[in-house]
């Protein structure tokens, strides 16, 4: 946990690193301003030109950013011109408007600097051919020449594509190619890589020692379940989701079944488990089967206690409710992913006076559950269930490093709003994706 | 021969996870080319998947005839009911199975009036369901209970006109209650589940679960 | 004879008559789709009859159904993927596409092996390759959509106002239902508080859920009466 | 307690009544469109005003057991997309959801006269989920080489330069299941940032609000009351909006019997209560 002030740092810094874009290859001469816009053939140049290739992409386009022209008006023009010489013929690739597209408009790519909110930016794709209509993508690699210009309010001069209107001073050069890492996606990777190292680190912690995890309010339930189906005489009833042997829900369902054959067998109560995919049923049969040994009582298990009910939802609900009206047995145990069948289970359990228990993380279903069941173990409730009861370090490790991420997000939304209400927004920038 | 039974799959497990990981932060075209092709074998192979599912779903109903189990003359009826429209698949309307699918013919007659039918009736059973559990349990034992019934009947109201009928705060409380404390409440579990979901998938990248692999452990 | 056959009988024969009727009457034309109308209707009815008993008629027709679906899907599954691109671009293909997808297909064919129990473990290079790299697209795709692009409108300055109030009260119950699902400490005093605060969030959301669905289903019910009422008896108006 | 077990066989009657006879008997109610609802609608007009004529995608994840809620919702929608002139490109995550989405791709466009191919195109299903959004991501050719009639996208008017799903200019999905929240936002949306909404059934609404607060999706059409919503705003009343009369009823009802469950349940306590107090 001492770890955590580190982390929050290296995140500060490397965020600042990103919101740099790297500076244009050659640093251009600044043309002079002119003292005033005189009306003639060529358009007014624009100071301040910068163009690069365009970051986090697959290449084949370059960037073009100016800063807004001091006198600019609502109704002016810039007009960006493109070369494949220094001298070559400049012909008209984009006309952005005053209001046109601002850096502050993508912080992916420009950040979130203070000035970004007063230069233009431009991207070009295509290069337009001379003459025919069908302009040709960037090539990756060759140089191409940018010039941008500003065409008078009252459009006097009206940039046209056969090299009129081009504003003097020199050009600009960029070499569009692809890039290797995609900096917008810094955040994602700096987060994900914490939490990754977080979940492996505690794992390999769990394996060398005890970690201690909060005891389940659903586990006591099922004890207590348990004995009153031993003092009534009645049967228990474990009732497998419907997903297969690979789910994670299903695996943690076979660890609670697990505890609870062990429990019924040395209360010496009746358990029957129903399934309705073969493989599941196999591995069950295995789990009761051990779990009866290591309590000594071999004799006690009976294999056709872990049966198919029936292959699909409804016809496997139908059947299930079936035995829960029939045989009354005492509790229902139902654990692992259900879809709208659950209902039809828990409103029949709930006719017979049964205690109902239920456990999964199939959040839609969670509210029938939760208002026809006695006690539901919730969404992750499922999960940690299974690593309190099955004690394996990659279980409990895993649980553990989830609950560093929940801490580092907890800490990040409430920091977070606070710095945001007093006009700090580092940390929603931070939590942003790009 | 352990190597190609165990270790083999997990290296491929690590190395295909890590790759797809990586891949995601390299904008450059060769990634974004190898993206497209390993995503595209992703998609064959989920097609093939679809066999084991059947098979399992067949054979058991296989089992339950040749053993005689309880029901298994309903095994018959669906043994029957999916010969039949494998028949009308591969009949394809008279073209045949090597040609595009029909648009009309006895397998879609069978879509519209059996898969259809029986599909939307079965889950409309559930709305009876519902009724009945909104009766039965639906009590305010404890003060959760009365939360969840409170909400529950709110956002029934406000969500048919009658609601809006009976006064207009109806649906405002409903879409208060929606973009607030469920939205809260949603967003609370989403970032859990993320979490736990990114757990699960290192845990498999890393070789650490292997459940998946399933065939036993040698 | 049991109450129920007779109620059995009684159905079968009622039915009959009431579909006689129809067409007689020439409300449902004697063509395939008038039958294709009569036989959905009474695959429908059947299946109703499970809300007085689970009985043998349902049993027959949702057996039935699980037998057409699997058809219907495995037919789908053949023309449009396995047909119209591996079979006609590895057969009637040509050019360099031709073997494209020759590898994958036997990457699928690797995972049928799982039926045949001698050589199962094969299967089991297709299945890394899938579960592999659908948990290595999981990771960084869960980040961005599912933490990020949901810690960011919650990272809002709060303002005096309506809004700012809806925000606290967010930022309190997505704070509070993250507490609850805390595995490392011990409910108890002040972690105890919060998580109570955050179980009444979920109780919310859950009657929010509740209240939702219960119009799903309705929505599904009002769909089939109006099958039979309108297509198959034409009694609506 | 016995008292309170009404037979569940009675409220199954009172709950079919109250569908049946609301179908019956015309009355009708005013449908007041929800801001989700509203957002959605917005969105498409937005678009088709920013890019008139562009290609929207239509991603049919449905299957028959949702069919009685989303197909008037898919109508809706589609007459909707065929009026602002889109052409439309619809594809299928779910399988079942095939003969669907065919029969109401050619009832709308027939309806509206808009021609195959050209104004619109089926692409039919492909197994695989999130690989088939990822792979449409890149290159909807990948995807779908072949339209549903086996016909090459190449030559299709309406998808011949439609490559990464950035060349549509708006998608829609219908989910029955978790296909916006788990496929489409986190495989779809994260990366190419298009114009995202979606429809989906009641069951699924409540869980999309945060991405709806988050700018991820642009509007939701919740469940049949969403589909009678969008048909008023459009000013199409369909069978969402025919719907909504016993939708309004036996919520009535339902909301009745739970009010006397409790009434009932609260007399059975205190009368218990004296009993032993």
């Amino acid at each position: 946990m001492r770890y955590l002030p580190l982390c929050t740092v290296i995140l500060a810094l490397c965020a600042q690193v990103h919101s740099q874009p790297e500076p244009a290859p050659i640093p251009e001469s600044r043309p002079e301003l002119r003292p005033e816009p005189k009306l003639e053939s060529r358009a007014e140049s624009v100071a301040g030109v910068e163009a690069f290739d365009t970051p986090n992409d697959a290449g084949g386009s370059i960037t073009v950013t100016w800063p807004k022209h001091p006198e600019a008006s609502a109704s002016t023009m810039y007009t960006v011109f493109l070369a494949d010489a220094p001298s070559g013929p400049f012909l008209l690739v984009a006309t952005v408007g005053a209001d046109g597209s601002l850096k502050s408009d993508n912080p992916g790519m420009f950040g979130h600097d203070a000035d970004n909110s007063h230069t233009h930016f431009a991207h070009i794709e295509i290069f337009p051919a001379v003459g025919e209509d069908e302009g040709t993508p960037l090539i990756d690699g060759k140089a191409y020449y940018v010039k941008v210009g500003l065409s008078p309010a009252d459009d006097s001069v009206i940039p046209s594509s056969d090299g009129f209107g081009v504003p003097s001073g020199n050009a600009i050069e960029a070499v569009p190619g692809g890039n290797f890492f995609n900096w917008a996606k810094l955040n994602n990777f700096i987060l994900g890589t914490f939490i990754c190292l977080v979940i492996l680190g505690y794992i390999s912690v769990a394996r060398r020692k005890e970690l201690y995890i909060r005891r389940i309010a659903g586990l006591e339930a099922i004890d207590e379940a348990l004995g009153r189906a031993t003092e009534m005489g009645k049967p228990v009833l474990f009732v497998h989701g419907l997903k297969g042997m690979e789910s994670i829900p299903t695996i943690a369902a076979v660890n609670i079944l697990s505890r609870v054959a062990r429990r019924t067998a040395r209360l010496g109560t009746d358990l029957r488990v129903v399934n309705n995919e073969p493989i599941v049923m196999a591995v069950s049969q295995e789990v009761v089967k051990e779990a009866y040994l290591e309590e000594g009582r071999p004799d006690a298990y009976n294999p056709d206690s872990v049966f198919m009910a029936a292959p699909d939802q409804f016809s496997y609900a139908a059947a299930v409710a079936g035995m829960m009206v029939r045989d009354r047995p005492a509790a229902h145990i139902m654990m692992g992913y259900f879809y709208a069948e659950s209902l039809l289970l828990a409103e029949t359990g709930s006719t017979t006076g049964a205690i109902q228990i239920a456990g999964t993380d199939a959040y839609t279903q969670l509210p029938f559950f939760v208002t026809t069941c006695d006690y539901t173990l919730m969404g992750e409730e499922l999960y940690a269930a299974s690593a309190y009861l099955s004690r394996e370090p990659r279980l409990l490790g895993s649980l553990k490093g989830q609950d560093v991420g929940k801490l580092v997000l907890i800490f990040g939304i409430l920091v977070g709003t606070l710095m945001a209400t007093f006009q700090m927004p580092f940390l929603t920038h931070l939590f942003t994706s790009y | 021969m352990l190597f190609l039974t165990r270790t083999l799959p997990l290296v491929i497990a690590f190395s295909c996870g890590v790759l797809a990981i990586a891949i995601y932060y390299v904008p450059h075209s060769a990634a974004q080319g190898m993206e497209e092709k390993l995503t595209l074998w992703l998609r064959i192979v989920a097609a093939f998947a679809y066999f084991l599912g059947l098979y399992s779903l067949l054979n058991l109903h296989w089992n339950r005839i040749r053993q005689h189990q309880a029901g298994w003359g309903y095994s018959v009826v669906a043994a029957v009911g999916f010969g039949l429209m494998f028949f009308f698949a591969v009949i394809n309307d008279g073209d045949g199975p090597f040609a595009p699918q029909a648009k009309q013919g006895a397998y879609q007659w069978m879509f519209d009036n059996v898969q259809v039918a029986c599909a939307s009736t079965m889950f409309s059973l559930l709305a009876f369901f519902i009724s009945s559990a909104a009766y039965r349990t639906f009590r305010a034992r404890s003060p959760e209970a009365t939360i969840l019934l409170v909400a529950a009947v709110v956002v029934m109201l406000g969500r048919v006109p009658i609601g809006a009928y009976i006064s207009d705060l109806i649906p405002e409380a409903m879409l208060w209650l929606l973009s607030v404390p469920n939205l809260a409440a949603k967003r609370g579990i989403l970032l859990g589940v993320s979490l736990g979901a990114i757990g699960t998938a290192l845990r498999i990248i890393f070789g650490i679960e292997r459940s998946y692999l399933g065939g036993g452990e040698e | 004879m049991t109450r129920d056959s007779y109620l059995f009988i009684g159905f079968l024969l009622l039915f009959a008559a009431v579909n006689a009727a129809l067409l007689a009457t020439g409300a449902i034309a004697a063509d395939w789709t008038g039958f294709g109308v009569i036989l959905a209707a009474g695959l429908t009815l059947s299946l109703y009859s499970f809300l007085y008993k689970d009985n043998p008629l349902y049993k027959f027709v949702e057996h039935l159904f699980v037998g057409v679906a699997a058809a219907y899907v495995l037919g789908l599954v053949w023309y449009n993927t396995l047909l119209a691109e591996i079979v006609n671009s590895l057969i009637l293909g040509e050019g360099k596409d031709r073997w494209s997808l020759l590898m994958p297909s036997l990457l699928g064919a690797l995972m049928l092996t799982r039926l045949v129990p001698r050589i199962a473990w094969l299967s089991r290079i297709a299945f890394a390759f899938v579960v592999g790299l659908g948990a290595g697209l999981t990771i960084p795709r869960y980040i961005s959509s599912f933490i990020l692009a949901q810690m960011e409108p919650s990272l809002r300055p709060i303002t005096w106002s309506i809004e700012g109030l809806n925000l606290v009260i967010i930022l309190v119950g997505v704070v509070a239902v993250m507490v609850y699902f805390f595995f490392s400490v011990e409910h108890t005093g002040v972690v105890g508080g919060v998580s109570k605060v955050g179980i009444w969030f979920l109780m919310i959301s859950f009657g929010a859920s509740f209240g939702y669905t219960v119009m799903a289903r309705l929505s599904l019910l009002i769909g089939r009466t109006q099958f039979l009422l309108d297509d198959w008896l034409h009694v609506m108006k | 307690m016995k008292a309170l077990d009404i037979d569940r066989r009675i409220i199954f009657i009172f709950v079919f009544l109250g569908v049946a006879i609301p179908l019956m008997v015309d009355f009708t109610l005013p449908i007041k469109p929800t801001p989700p609802v509203i957002a959605a609608y917005d969105a498409f007009e937005k678009v088709a005003a920013e890019k008139p004529g562009s290609t929207i995608l239509l991603s049919f994840s449905y299957g028959a057991s949702t069919a009685p809620e989303m197909q008037p919702m898919a109508r809706a929608v589609l007459r909707h997309c065929f009026r602002l002139g889109f052409k439309v490109v619809a594809i299928c995550l779910w399988p079942d959801g095939v003969g669907l989405a065919e029969s109401v791709l050619a009832e709308v466009a027939e309806e509206m006269g808009k021609k195959e191919d050209v104004d619109y195109a089926f692409l039919g299903y492909k197994p695989g989920t999130i690989a088939v959004i990822l792979n449409m991501g890149q290159d909807l050719h990948t995807a779908f080489p072949v339209d549903s009639k086996g016909v090459s996208l190449a030559q299709l008017p309406v998808t011949k330069n439609i490559h990464p799903l950035t060349d549509f200019s708006f998608v829609f999905d219908f989910a029955a299941g978790d296909s916006i929240e788990f496929w489409w936002i986190p495989y779809g949306q994260e990366k190419y940032r298009f114009p995202f909404a979606g429809g989906c059934t009641a069951v699924m609404a409540p869980d999309l609000f945060p991405f709806l607060q988050s700018g991820q999706m642009l509007g939701m059409l919740g469940g049949l009351a969403g589909a009678a919503e969008y048909e008023t705003l459009i000013g199409h009343p369909g069978q969402a909006t025919e719907g909504m009369r016993p939708q309004s009823v036996t919520h009535l009802i339902i909301i009745a019997f739970i009010i006397l469950g409790n009434g009932m349940y609260f007399l059975s306590r205190r009368s218990s209560g004296q009993a032993t107090g």
